[in-house]
């Protein structure tokens, strides 16, 4: 019996160490800090190790290259999260306050349940929350949603985009009428997002559209094929997560319905989602915010500073410039663009979340811009403003010629003209439950 | 003894699976006797006394209970008409303590709701008093009172059978069916036993109808014996008829020596 | 010795079902309630709120909640999760289509409607028994998460389908300060446990582990079983949809319906096991374990690892131990931590003596 | 009509994809009374070394016998630790212990082989071709034989060797079979391995339609309703289960989707299973224990 008493007491004195040792810091440091609540393993594990790969590579890079911005490095520190929403919320609560005196920038889940559920807190404590390519579309108002920055592609915009490729290969949008268009989403809030944008496009340009439920995590599919294969569609939007891509396209080759009318939308894009398919995803074409591959020259400089110095992030080489790895870069260039926008204004210190914030809604990366930062045809123009959190809402198009993606198209522009009102009848209702009122941007400056 | 009888049963047969347990049994119990029902293993006992109490429905034949005939009903209507028993194989709340284990015997009795007792409103207060006194009589009765709580379950076979027998009595049954109450005890333990058993009749004037292997116990005990044989009934009578009967003593009396 | 306890008799039958018999413990509980109540308040920072007190309330009532269904009344369960989603997605709509909804009113609504749905998935029980009984309950779990997502209504037409917390404002004073939050858990969850510690020491308490021990002879001795299972059903779901509630706007702010899947009902039920089943300290014990051995394990390997071990084998390692935990726990000591507590407890009451 | 076969037959062949993993639980069902929440993680460990081995340039059959050896340790240590020190404790217990299993399992495999995604190719073609204007799929054909031959084999274990019949005395009666002689250590090594084969074979297959990964373990979710309709003790059973099961899921999914909303194929199995039984308590095939009191 003795010993069996001990243990309770030996655990409950290394927690009681574990804790304290935990919320120990040290003032120090010309450092400013990003917290990352990234996730390496668990069924998402892909995702996470790719993109948390290029955005680390990223800060690394111009620590290594420039010595940070304007002298002031970058520092971080990972938190697990297993894609699980409550390890990213303790992530997210022990990682903000920053680390060893550095003050956090701001937070990047890449997410969408733990964006959902530190959007409040974000808020609250004053520190940009980064849903990049993803997120609540309604948080693009950025006068609602003063801390939330769905950078690029909001999920609206992402169809939109897509309907307007559709057209274009049909020889334009008054072509859509008549044709008949199969949305296959994936059965969850996430899944379900879009489908009011598609019906209202359906009926603004006349082209039939049938929405078809694939329940999570999606692993089978025959009966929505068969459904597909009986209505004879001329393309298929597949709205995808996890282990339902592959499943698709496979699924999709057994019903003998061809790949390169199946369009993938952002988190169908990637090599983990075509690869596993094997022979039946040759073809399949999907959207991009940022094409994969390394032919960019700040790719080719952070292989050389980054990754040739033995100071890569990636377990596994191979996946250096693969869409996930590209998206980290990517989300790297925005945050590190925002910081320096908002020394520009603040000093050349390291700055709080709230000075961040104001990098972020005066970033203006014009084609110029882009070329200076080597990451031309790699990040599409963007102009992020008080009112507008996305900035672009454009993606190109690539196809998986059976081992890796091609890109096939040049931006394709969402109708965000159309999008706008809806967004705001959503961020309205929002502020209304919450009793926000809304900034006005007129007097931001 | 006069008067209706408490319990008739007319003409019960039962079967498993086309295998018949009992067959053509009809017997009455007077109000306050002590009934034995004795015969080999596989006699159709146990089966019968699960007709009385509603664990099977028997496929013919009535059970006539207090002036009331059924052919069927729940355990649980049984037990309302004030029919508790024990098991074989002990049936108690292992995981319970011997005290409420005998409380349980009293959930027929308790008059004030769950949210009553939830929050200690109402008749709440008076009703908990009342049902702890109550078992607390028969904790004394059957003499447990230092393993009051204790786990049944870590109990000796001997002391869960009388907690057992606690937990019928709690409920003031009207008929009492005791299966093997006996059963693997010593003679002291059985003594004791018989002694519950007889008190319980003389003090609490309850009708028991009980199934015994031991036949020296059962000639002391009862007032009234059933013989049963492969399912059916070859003796009906006073201990003494029982034992001058031939057909028993060949069936059972005859074997057993 | 630590506990002097000569001299101490319960006088009444009422005062025997005491929360604790003894002068010291009944003392030593007010005194920890008074400190989680006022002292904590003071003494925690944003990250023991927000992190792990208010999870750790929260896992605590949800495990108190199958608790009583598979602890106390012997009715396995996979579907606590989908109990919490009704009672958080019913709180949120009675607050937000009632006007004029107090907070906690709306929590109550919330249990309640689980309780109803809770009711509806364990009407089988009846008929079908021991694991078999899994499968109405993970029915109710991949039923109500579908229905849910499915219906717009439900999250009023969120276009994400989330739902996000109302003001949590009680009497005109502001919850929604992570202290706040913390409070608003605790006093939810104080007064649920006593609710839960009555009942089992109830009649219907009685009933429901008469239930759990041998159904048949329960149902021999008059205690009406359908009713018995089915209470068990209401009132665990009812605790549970209190804690989902809880979860969603106590301490997450937002949640989706998938907030609320399998893996939360495992997590809850191997609080239960882990922190003793048929236990009311258990539930704490249990959900102390199990939200604070991952931020340990993660926070000694960032001191100490940083850099060592890859963050990710360290989440395997700890899925491992997990798992290793719950077959240990289940040889060693099937009765939990709450048994080890109590094993303690006993000593330091004759310590120094050893017997 | 064409559509509606379509349907029905590609329901039927997804249906034996279940029962193959359904296969694994009425085997250790039957021999330990253990409901086997694990198998699923078995499945997804079979898979996972397999395919990594394979990656690793390890030959098809060089692979496929590691990846058994490791399935029979694997066994071997679970009778050793969970089962042995768990014998006559209640079936809730036993299922809570495989819970437990899971997780450990699904931790191991992805310490050994990280958690990345991975492409399966067994070689079989997957172009769909048509017999009277109906679509059928190779590889759903080829499951499903694989299944069938399976389904015989174990049946001639069962029924032919000394083995299978002590597995059947001891599926009927422990104690007596205890009584005769027969070691139920051994026999329960024999089963969990056979069922570490059989998820082999469930995680080869499995694997080839989605890619080895994580979501492996989850198809466990789908076997349950197939062995409750089936009966927990027949291998039969756990057939003809599967077939119901998916059949009707996709058929639901197909007609019933659009009337109350797509994607109920998720809790559609459990419903039925739920109505099957309130039916029939043991199922199809199932045997029905007398309670004795």
């Amino acid at each position: 019996m003795m010993n069996i008493m001990k243990k309770p007491s030996v655990l409950l004195g290394a927690l009681a160490l574990g804790l304290i040792l935990s919320s120990v810091s040290a003032q120090a440091a010309n450092e400013q800090y990003f917290p990352l609540q990234s996730y390496r393993v668990g069924p998402y594990a892909a995702g996470g190790t790719g993109f948390f790969g290029g955005f680390i590579d990223y800060l690394q890079y111009v620590n290594l290259k420039e010595g940070g911005v304007n002298g002031v490095k970058f520092t971080w520190s990972e938190c697990e999260t297993e894609y699980v929403v409550e390890k990213g919320v303790e992530c997210y609560e022990r990682l903000k306050k920053g680390l060893n005196g550095a003050p956090a920038a701001a937070t990047n889940p890449l997410s969408v349940g733990i964006a959902y559920a530190t959007l409040e807190r974000s808020t609250a404590d004053k520190l940009p929350l980064i849903t990049i390519n993803h997120g609540r579309t309604d948080s693009t108002d950025g006068s609602v949603f003063p801390y939330v920055f769905p950078l690029q592609l909001n999920p609206y915009s992402e169809v939109s985009a897509i309907i307007n490729y559709i057209g274009d290969k049909s020889g334009g949008l008054d072509k859509l009428k008549g044709k008949k268009i199969v949305t296959l989403f994936h059965g969850s809030p996430y899944g379900k997002e879009t489908n009011p944008i598609l019906e209202l496009l359906a009926k603004k340009y006349g082209f039939s559209l049938t929405l078809l439920e694939v329940p999570h995590p999606g692993n089978e599919q025959q009966s929505q094929w068969l459904n597909i294969r009986r209505i004879k569609p001329d393309w298929v939007i597949l709205r995808g997560w996890g282990v339902m891509n592959p499943v698709a396209l496979k699924t999709a080759q057994k019903t003998g319905f061809p790949a390169d009318h199946i369009i993938g939308n952002i988190w169908s894009n990637s090599e983990e989602d075509a690869a596993p398919a094997g022979t039946a995803a040759k073809g399949f074409i999907s959207i991009t915010t940022h094409p994969s591959g390394t032919n960019f020259p700040v790719l080719q400089d952070i292989d050389k500073t980054v990754l040739k110095a033995g100071k890569g992030n990636l377990q596994d080489a191979k996946r250096f410039g693969t869409v996930y790895y590209n998206l980290g870069v990517v989300n790297g260039i925005l945050n590190v663009e925002a910081v320096r926008v908002a020394q520009a204004k603040f000093g050349k210190r390291p700055l709080t979340g709230e000075e961040v914030r104001w990098g972020f809604e005066n970033i203006k990366l014009d084609d110029a811009r882009l070329k200076q930062l080597g990451a031309y045809g790699l990040v599409q123009p963007l102009k992020l403003s008080c009112s507008d959190h996305e900035g672009g809402g454009a993606v190109r198009f690539q196809q998986w010629d059976g081992k890796q993606w091609k890109v096939i198209s040049d931006w394709v522009q969402a109708d965000r003209k159309l999008l706008r009102p809806i967004i705001e009848e959503s961020s309205h209702k929002y502020a209304k439950e919450k009793g926000i009122t809304p900034r006005d941007c007129a007097k931001e400056s | 003894m006069a008067g209706a009888p408490l319990l008739e049963l007319q003409h019960i047969s039962l079967s498993f699976k086309g295998v018949k347990a009992v067959t053509d049994i009809s017997f009455t119990v007077q109000q306050g006797e002590i009934c034995a029902l004795i015969g080999p293993n596989g006699a159709g006992k146990s089966s019968l006394l699960n007709v009385i109490n509603g664990v099977y429905p028997p496929d013919e034949g009535m059970v006539g209970f207090n002036g009331n005939s059924y052919r069927k009903m729940q355990s649980h209507q049984a037990a309302v008409q004030g029919i508790a028993r024990t098991f074989q194989n002990i049936a108690l709340f292992k995981g319970m303590s011997v005290l409420d284990n005998v409380l349980t015997g009293r959930n027929l009795k308790v008059k004030s709701s769950w949210l009553e007792q939830t929050f200690h409103i109402g008749r709440a207060a008076s009703d908990i008093a009342k049902q702890r006194q109550k078992a607390e009589e028969v904790i004394d009765f059957l003499r447990i009172n230092q393993w009051r709580n204790s786990i049944v379950g870590t109990l000796p076979y001997g002391l869960q059978k009388r907690v057992e027998l606690g937990r019928a009595l709690a409920s003031e049954p009207r008929l009492l069916l005791l299966d093997e109450p006996m059963a693997g005890m010593n003679s002291e333990e059985k003594a004791e036993m018989s002694g519950f058993i007889l008190d319980t009749q003389r003090e609490l004037g309850t009708t028991v109808v009980l199934i015994e292997h031991d036949i020296g116990v059962v000639m002391g005990l009862s007032d009234h014996v059933v013989v049963l044989d492969y399912g059916r009934k070859v003796g009906d009578g006073t201990p003494d008829e029982v034992r001058r009967n031939p057909e028993v003593i060949a069936a059972y009396l005859g074997t057993s020596h | 010795m630590l506990y002097r306890e000569s001299g101490q008799f319960s006088t009444s039958y009422l005062a025997e079902g005491r929360l604790f018999k003894l002068y010291q413990q009944r003392w030593g509980f007010y005194a920890l309630l008074a400190f989680a109540f006022l002292a904590v308040p003071y003494l925690g920072n944003d990250y023991w709120f927000s992190a792990i007190l208010i999870p750790f309330l929260v896992l605590s009532l949800a495990g108190l909640g199958l608790n009583l269904l598979t602890g106390y009344a012997g009715q396995i369960s996979l579907g606590s999760a989908a109990f919490m989603a009704v009672g958080a997605f019913a709180a949120y709509n009675f607050q937000l289509r009632i006007d004029g909804m107090p907070l906690l009113l709306g929590f109550f609504f919330g249990g309640v409607t689980a309780a109803l749905v809770g009711v509806v998935f364990g009407l089988p029980s009846l008929r079908i028994k021991g694991f078999y009984l899994l499968v109405s309950t993970l029915a109710a779990q991949f039923v109500v998460t579908w229905v849910l997502t499915q219906f717009g209504w439900f999250s009023n037409y969120n276009s994400s389908g989330v739902i996000s917390a109302p003001p949590l404002v009680i009497l005109g004073h502001d919850f929604s300060s992570p202290a706040g939050r913390y409070l608003l858990t605790l006093g939810v969850a104080a007064a649920l446990f006593w609710f839960a510690h009555n009942i089992v020491h109830s009649e219907l308490g009685r009933r429901w582990m008469a239930v759990r021990d041998m159904d048949t002879a329960a149902a021999v001795i008059g205690i009406p079983i359908l009713q018995t299972k089915l209470l068990a059903f209401a009132i665990s779901s009812f605790i549970l949809g209190i804690a989902g509630a809880l979860w969603a706007f106590a301490y997450l702010g937002t949640v989706e319906p998938h907030g609320f899947d399998l893996s939360r009902s495992f997590q809850i039920l191997f609080i239960i096991i882990i922190g003793g089943m048929g236990s009311i300290l258990g539930n704490f014990l249990g959900a102390a374990f199990i939200v604070l051995l991952p931020i340990l394990l993660s926070n000694l390997s960032a001191t100490f690892l940083a850099g060592v071990v890859d963050p990710g084998q360290l989440e395997n390692l700890q899925k491992i131990i997990f798992g290793a935990l719950i077959i240990f726990f289940l040889i060693k000591e099937p009765a939990g931590l709450a048994r080890l507590w109590q094993a303690f407890r006993e000593r330091s009451r004759i310590w120094p003596l050893r017997f | 009509m064409e559509f509606f076969l379509e349907v029905l037959i590609g329901g039927l062949l997804a249906g034996l994809m279940y029962s193959l993993v359904a296969i694994g639980f009425v085997l250790i069902y039957k021999a330990s009374g253990v409901f086997n929440f694990a198998q699923g993680a078995m499945v997804l460990f079979a898979a996972l070394t397999f395919v990594s081995l394979l990656e690793r340039g390890v030959p098809f059959w060089g692979a496929f016998a590691v990846t058994l050896l490791s399935m029979l340790m694997l066994a071997w240590a679970i009778e050793r630790m969970v089962l042995r020190p768990l014998v006559n404790r209640p079936p809730i217990t036993l299922f809570m212990a495989t819970l437990g299993l899971s997780y450990i399992i699904e931790g191991l495999a992805q310490t050994l082989w990280g958690a990345q995604v991975h492409g399966l190719d067994l070689g079989i073609s997957d172009e769909p071709f048509e017999v009277a204007g109906l679509l059928l799929s190779q590889f759903d054909l080829f499951a499903a034989g694989t299944a069938g031959l399976l389904v015989l084999a174990l049946s001639l274990l069962f029924n032919k060797t000394r083995v299978g019949i002590s597995l059947r005395a001891v599926a009927d009666d422990q104690l007596a079979a205890l009584s005769i002689g027969i070691k139920l250590q051994k026999v329960w090594m024999i089963v969990w391995a056979v069922a570490g084969f059989v998820g082999l074979v469930a995680g080869l297959l499995w694997g080839a339609r989605l890619g080895v990964q994580f979501s492996l373990s989850l198809i466990v979710l789908k076997a349950l309703p197939v062995l409750i309709i089936g009966g927990f003790t027949s291998i039969g059973g756990a057939i003809v289960g599967g077939l119901i099961i998916g059949a009707s899921e996709k058929l639901a999914e197909v007609y019933l989707g659009p009337v109350i909303g797509g994607g109920i194929e998720n809790w559609f199995p459990y419903v039925l299973a739920l109505l099957f039984l309130l039916v029939r308590p043991a199922g199809i095939f199932g045997e029905r224990a007398i309670e004795r009191v």
